[in-house]
């Protein structure tokens, strides 16, 4: 058996806008547009990209909590589309999701220790009896206090209800979480805090991750690969070394020099994108980088360049690298 | 935007064949009709005078008789009356209907003033004082308040006829006409309005305080706009233009809300008629005015929500 | 060295809620000189964005400035009728906010609402106000002037609608712009975009800029001088390459080290323990103490003002204070 | 790591400051709301009135006193009799229960068919949510009182005995209210749907079950108190109209709105204020109580609507 664990290929997801009577055909969105990659087991797999690039919308499908418009997913071999509702609950197990928002993915109605323990109970994999002390043991790795058990959620600061979250997340002991920007409103001292957290677990545990963020410093820091998405579609893909080192792609490379740095010494050569994220309903023609690229020809709006394997594990889709 | 215009035309449509489907039902289930309750008639004729009305028949088939009539026009026959229900309710509507109208204007005016008010004075005396109101208002049964007020003003103070269009036997023409009637609406018009202007008050209230803590009323304050721009410019704007959706049922609204008053003041308008007809059974007057009130709200609906839709960029332009 | 343009001392600015006073803005004093740029650094709650309200006076109703001065070329803004700050506001100062997307009203086209300051401020006719908003999109590199004075908010990308935003600020002429974290909602690339407008405008304008932010990437590109802020206090202030280059107080140690920077491997990120304490329920001593790795007793006594630490740097913390061992 | 693991852990005992349940949060804040208190002891009293205080009158409730026909307020009537000598005191308090009881009861019907309707209509969508919705639409299209009086008009049409047709008013009542709570549950239902909370039981495999009983509902329930606080004080105005109106609850049977019939009588509407000027009162007082409570709880159980 290999260690791949998800393997995901062509992968689409469109949106319709229009319901109702008549059925319009209006263009759809086309959030996620043909990507494919596969995360090992143990693996950090980091997802990179601005708004609408998709990148939340492939661990909503590859956790199967939308549909998806075309290609596959398979864990552990297992196309998960086509699972029974017994082996979808099983999977449920098997894999998690952590949010962006710790406020809003939190029931304010349901105590702590109740938004842990449910999901574990509901499972069978603790008795009702023994539930509270798996809650406490589970809290404890996330640095969460017994007391906190009978709390309501608002008593908590944003930080400690992220803690919460993986908590619940972590309670059924999965092998494959999808943190969904799960810093990105976080303050620094406390987005650190939870980054450590997440670097704990991992390794404790042989997790592997997909995790998606638009904060490349905090990629580089947690992952070990890195796909970096632009409309719909990854356009580099490679080991954090060798993207850090040797980005290819003009995308990669103007988005590394785009990061500030906190360092006033520092002197960088930026390159500057001009314009707009395109709308991903009707993206610019072949490369849908083009309209921004510093240099982009005319091939470049015929054909759409082919996502290859330019150097051993180093994907790219531009014509010319 | 045609699409919607559009998709919500056919809503309409659907809606009113409901409407006029579920008015006709309650009616077809009522155990007598107006022929049985005349008991002048020998069974022979009334058998005669149901095939002619075709109520032997299955109630779809009725319901589809009626319907075809119905736009043509026809709402039937009025016993009480003795005249056709269409040329009935259209003798009447106008005195409903101006009273509606003045209360109307009454309640829109006074609403937008005070609820603009007490919103960007909130938790001053004046808006405890017009929150308290704004409940009494909202809380007083139509007829006894209308009591009260005939009461106060008619019987005790004796400055306001107690009740009618007219006074009985008057004879004026022209200018002394239009006075006395104008005599007359004061209290009709004014109840109406009370009992309407409580919740359109609380309405813009509200709209107007989420409006005015949105962040590009502090980008106009930043800018150096004077406060007065800021708040009846900006802000309200914003808080408008959702209220042209609620304009749509204000008309039936006073309509269907003047029928007790009506009756207490003896005011020759359609509600009136209505609840003459409940006790005297004419029954097609009942469900015309009924078809009347609800084609109206359904009929208003999708052109507020139209206008709506033609007004807010936000929806305009997509 | 420049003139002095804005000068704020012992500022404080309180909230009444429900649970009781917040202290947002605790005797903060700061200034800025013509042509400099000033970054307030902070995390949420920090009291950054309120101190930047209770400049321009634009406090939500349940705050007020208890007390202080805010002095802005020579005048006492907090002794000013609220005439004399009408006129101030958008003409002399000038106000970017966070959100482009809210802070537009929907219901009106761009151009009217770029043309609303011209017109109040400079008293000019609704023609040459237009004429003169066109001039200042085409100035911010946006093509299509025409176009864009007749479009809604809605129909303008986020990017687009913070140029807007800062066209405006700077209808004016303004001596001063207040951004307050003007890129946070934007995605990194247009960040970079928006980053290098400020900067242009200050270089071509010699307008002063006070930028709040969280975000100490930006606040090394773009700082002249930095305040740094926790829990309403001011915590620590120096020009930027003498504070990035030593941060003395344990906080800004902490802050610095705690943010992943791209090509600096770490091992484990630096971790400030626990939360930022709850404003309502302060303690005595200094508000970090709960925080700090270098808490001594007198910490949790007494709070620390600030000292002179270095040329021109200042610090609000017990290690750097004489004989306070 | 150790020690700043350690420092995690007290600071997390240190900076939560412990606060009481979302419910008792709601009742604490209601119980600043001075109006909103103040109606809610109105309120109270009125059901003592009405439920307990008919077993301290000395009158009792239909017995006609020819002797003391009409008697304008005094010690031994406090707010006199009528035309059959009843004393009026009593006959309020009797017409009390019996429009709470229909306020209340009507409430409860359009509660629990306007949310069961709303809840499968807002979780499984599709035809039927098309369904239930056109229906709620075309009802929502007629006018309340003009079909009240229709329904009012069969009633009397099937000859309906007075002592069924409280029952009847009740669900006619329910009949015209559950659109409109229907599309309100639906709508906040579908907004819950969309919460990142309400993705999480996805991710976490929980049951259909799980999911409606222990997150939806309980975070619909907030909204549903205001609202059916409001409802009671609607259905209460329709049925004191539709008694006035004689459609309603019928005599024998007292209810505040047949009680005010009186007043169509011109005599005792000029000269005898005291028979229609009390029921008129009650229902006023107790309406207005139901709705200021109504907007306390409102501002009580969402405190971001008020600042």
């Amino acid at each position: 058996m290999s260690d791949t664990l998800i393997e995901v290929s062509n992968l689409k997801k469109y949106y319709t806008s229009s319901k109702g009577l008549f059925k319009k055909l209006s263009d759809p969105v086309k959030a996620v547009d043909g990507v494919s990659f596969t995360i090992k087991k143990g693996e950090v797999f980091g997802l990179v990209g601005e708004s609408g690039s998709g990148k939340s919308t492939i661990g909503k499908t590859i956790l199967r909590i939308q549909d998806k418009t075309g290609g596959e997913v398979k864990y552990k071999g297992q196309d998960i589309f086509n699972l029974s509702k017994k082996e979808l609950r099983h999977l449920r197990v098997q894999t998690q999701l952590v949010f962006q928002d710790p406020f809003s993915s939190l029931n304010p109605r349901i105590r702590v220790g109740d938004a842990i323990g449910e999901a574990v109970v509901e499972h069978g994999i603790v008795s009702k009896q023994e539930v509270r002390a798996h809650v406490l043991e589970v809290m404890e790795k996330c640095g969460l206090s017994p007391f906190h058990i009978d709390r309501y959620p608002h008593e908590f600061s944003g930080g400690q209800r992220q803690r919460i979250v993986i908590a619940r997340a972590m309670a059924l002991n999965p092998e494959f979480i999808v943190m969904d920007e799960p810093v990105a409103s976080l303050d620094v001292s406390i987005q650190a805090q939870i980054i450590n957290l997440f670097s704990d677990l991992q390794r404790e545990n042989g997790l592997s991750y997909l995790f998606i963020s638009h904060d490349i410093s905090v990629v580089e820091h947690l992952c070990t690969k890195i796909a970096i998405m632009y409309l719909g579609n990854i356009v580099e893909l490679a080991s954090k070394e060798d993207l850090f080192n040797q980005p290819l792609h003009p995308y990669t490379k103007a988005l590394l020099s785009a990061v500030p740095i906190p360092d006033p010494t520092a002197k960088r050569e930026r390159i500057l994108l001009k314009g707009d994220i395109p709308s991903p309903i009707n993206p610019p023609s072949g490369c849908k980088f083009r309209s921004r690229c510093p240099s982009a020809t005319n091939l470049c709006s015929e054909k759409i360049p082919e996502y290859r394997e330019v150097n051993k594990d180093h994907f790219v889709a531009c014509h010319y690298v | 935007m045609k699409q919607y215009v559009l998709q919500r035309f056919l809503q309409m449509i659907v809606i009113l064949f409901g409407t006029s489907f579920i008015i006709f039902f309650l009616f077809a289930i009522l155990p007598g009709d107006f022929i049985d309750s005349n008991i002048s008639l020998t069974p022979q004729r009334a058998q005669e005078l149901k095939s002619l009305y075709g109520l032997d028949q299955p109630i779809l088939h009725r319901y589809l008789n009626w319907l075809g009539n119905a736009l043509h026009g026809d709402f039937g026959y009025s016993l009480k009356h003795q005249e056709k229900v269409l040329s009935l309710l259209n003798k009447y509507v106008w005195n409903s209907f101006f009273v509606a109208i003045f209360a109307l204007i009454l309640t829109w005016s006074i609403a937008l003033l005070t609820g603009v008010l007490s919103a960007i004075k909130q938790y001053s005396w004046f808006d405890g004082a017009v929150t308290f109101l704004v409940f009494a208002a909202m809380s007083f049964p139509s007829f006894f308040i209308s009591l009260l007020f005939i009461k106060w003003f008619g019987v005790d103070l004796q400055i306001l006829p107690i009740g009618g269009m007219i006074e009985t036997g008057s004879e004026n023409t022209g200018v002394s006409y239009l006075l006395e009637v104008g005599k007359h609406m004061i209290l009709p018009v004014t109840i109406l309005t009370l009992l309407s202007v409580g919740s359109l008050t609380r309405y813009f209230r509200t709209g107007m305080l989420e409006v005015i803590r949105l962040d590009y009323i502090r980008t106009a304050r930043a800018k150096g706009l004077k406060e007065r721009v800021v708040i009846f410019k900006h802000a309200l704007k914003n808080a408008i233009l959702p209220a042209i959706t609620l304009l749509a049922f204000e008309l039936p609204g006073l309509f269907s809300g003047a029928i007790i008053m009506e009756q207490i003041f003896n005011w020759p308008g359609v509600g009136r008629i209505q609840l003459e007809s409940v006790s005297f059974r004419d029954y097609p007057v009942l469900m015309a005015f009924t078809m009347f009130l609800s084609c109206l709200t359904i009929i208003g609906n999708f052109l507020a929500d139209v206008t709506y839709a033609a007004v807010d960029p936000r929806i305009r332009l997509r | 060295m420049s003139e002095m343009l804005l000068e704020v001392n012992h500022l404080v600015t309180n909230f009444h809620t429900e649970n009781g006073i917040v202290q947002a803005v605790n005797d903060v004093s700061f200034s800025i000189r013509e042509g400099e740029t000033v970054c307030i650094v902070g995390e949420s709650g920090c009291g950054k964005s309120i101190t930047a309200l209770s400049l321009m006076q634009l406090i939500p109703e349940n705050g007020k400035v208890e007390s202080g001065e805010i002095l802005f070329a020579g005048n006492n803004l907090l002794q000013l009728t609220k005439k004399d700050i009408r006129r101030l506001r958008g003409n002399e100062i000038g106000m970017i906010f966070q959100e482009p997307m809210t802070s537009l009203n929907p219901v009106f086209t761009i151009g009217e609402q770029m043309i609303e300051p011209i017109m109040e401020h400079l008293f000019l006719s609704k023609k040459d106000a237009y004429k003169k908003a066109k001039e200042l999109i085409t100035m911010l590199g946006m093509p299509n002037a025409e176009k864009i004075i007749q479009l809604y908010p809605h129909e303008l990308s986020g990017g687009m609608l913070q140029r807007i935003m800062i066209a405006i600020a700077l209808s004016c002429n303004p001596k001063l712009i207040i951004a307050d974290e003007p890129t946070t909602a934007l995605d990194v690339t247009i960040q970079a975009q928006i980053l290098d407008l400020l900067r242009d405008i200050k270089k071509e304008f010699k307008t002063s800029i006070l930028l709040i932010t969280h975000d100490l990437g930006v606040v090394a590109e773009m700082a002249d001088y930095v305040v740094v802020m926790y829990a309403g206090k001011l915590v620590e202030e120096g020009p930027v390459l003498e504070l990035f280059a030593d941060p003395k107080h344990p906080y800004t140690k902490g802050l610095l080290q705690a943010k992943p920077v791209i090509g600096e491997r770490k091992e484990r990120l630096y971790t400030i323990a626990g939360q930022v304490p709850n404003l309502t329920d302060l303690k005595d001593g200094c508000y970090f103490a709960d925080r700090c790795e270098h808490v001594q007793g007198i910490c949790r006594k007494k709070q620390p003002d600030l000292t002179d630490v270095g040329q021109h740097q200042k610090t609000a913390c017990w290690l750097y204070k004489e004989g306070a061992r | 790591m150790e020690t700043q693991s350690l420092l995690v852990k007290q600071q997390n005992s240190k900076t939560i400051v412990k606060s009481p349940s979302l419910w008792k949060q709601t009742y604490l804040r209601l119980k600043k709301n001075k109006m909103a208190m103040v109606s809610l002891f109105f309120l109270m009293f009125m059901f003592l009135l009405s439920f307990i205080g008919p077993y301290f009158s000395p009158y009792i409730l239909d017995r006609t006193d020819v002797a003391n026909m009409n008697q304008p307020p005094s010690a031994s009537h406090w707010l006199g009799t009528d035309n059959y000598g009843r004393d009026i005191l009593t006959r309020l308090m009797m017409a009390g229960q019996i429009s709470l009881t229909i306020g209340i009861a009507a409430m409860f019907l359009s509660i629990l068919i306007g949310s069961l309707l709303g809840a499968i209509s807002g979780f499984y969508r599709g035809i039927v949510d098309l369904v239930i919705m056109r229906l709620a639409d075309i009802l929502m299209s007629i006018p309340g009182l003009p079909l009240l009086l229709m329904m009012g008009a069969i009633l009397s049409e099937w000859k309906v005995p007075a002592e069924y047709r409280l029952y009847l008013i009740m669900i006619m009542l329910s009949f015209v209210g559950w659109p409109g709570l229907a599309r309100l549950v639906r709508g906040q239902i579908l907004s819950l749907k969309e919460q990142p909370f309400m993705q999480a039981t996805e991710v976490l495999g929980l049951s259909d079950r799980r999911k409606i009983f222990h997150h939806l509902i309980p975070n619909t329930v907030p909204i549903l108190l205001v609202v059916a606080t409001l409802n009671v004080a609607g259905s209460i105005l329709s049925e004191s109209a539709l008694s006035y109106l004689g459609l309603g609850v019928v005599p024998p049977t007292p209810s505040w709105g047949n009680m005010m019939d009186a007043a169509n009588n011109f005599m005792d509407f000029r000269k005898r204020p005291w028979l229609w000027i009390p029921p008129g009162t009650a229902i006023f007082l107790t309406v207005v109580s139901i709705n200021l409570l109504g907007d306390g709880l409102r501002d009580a159980l969402d405190p971001k609507l008020r600042r």
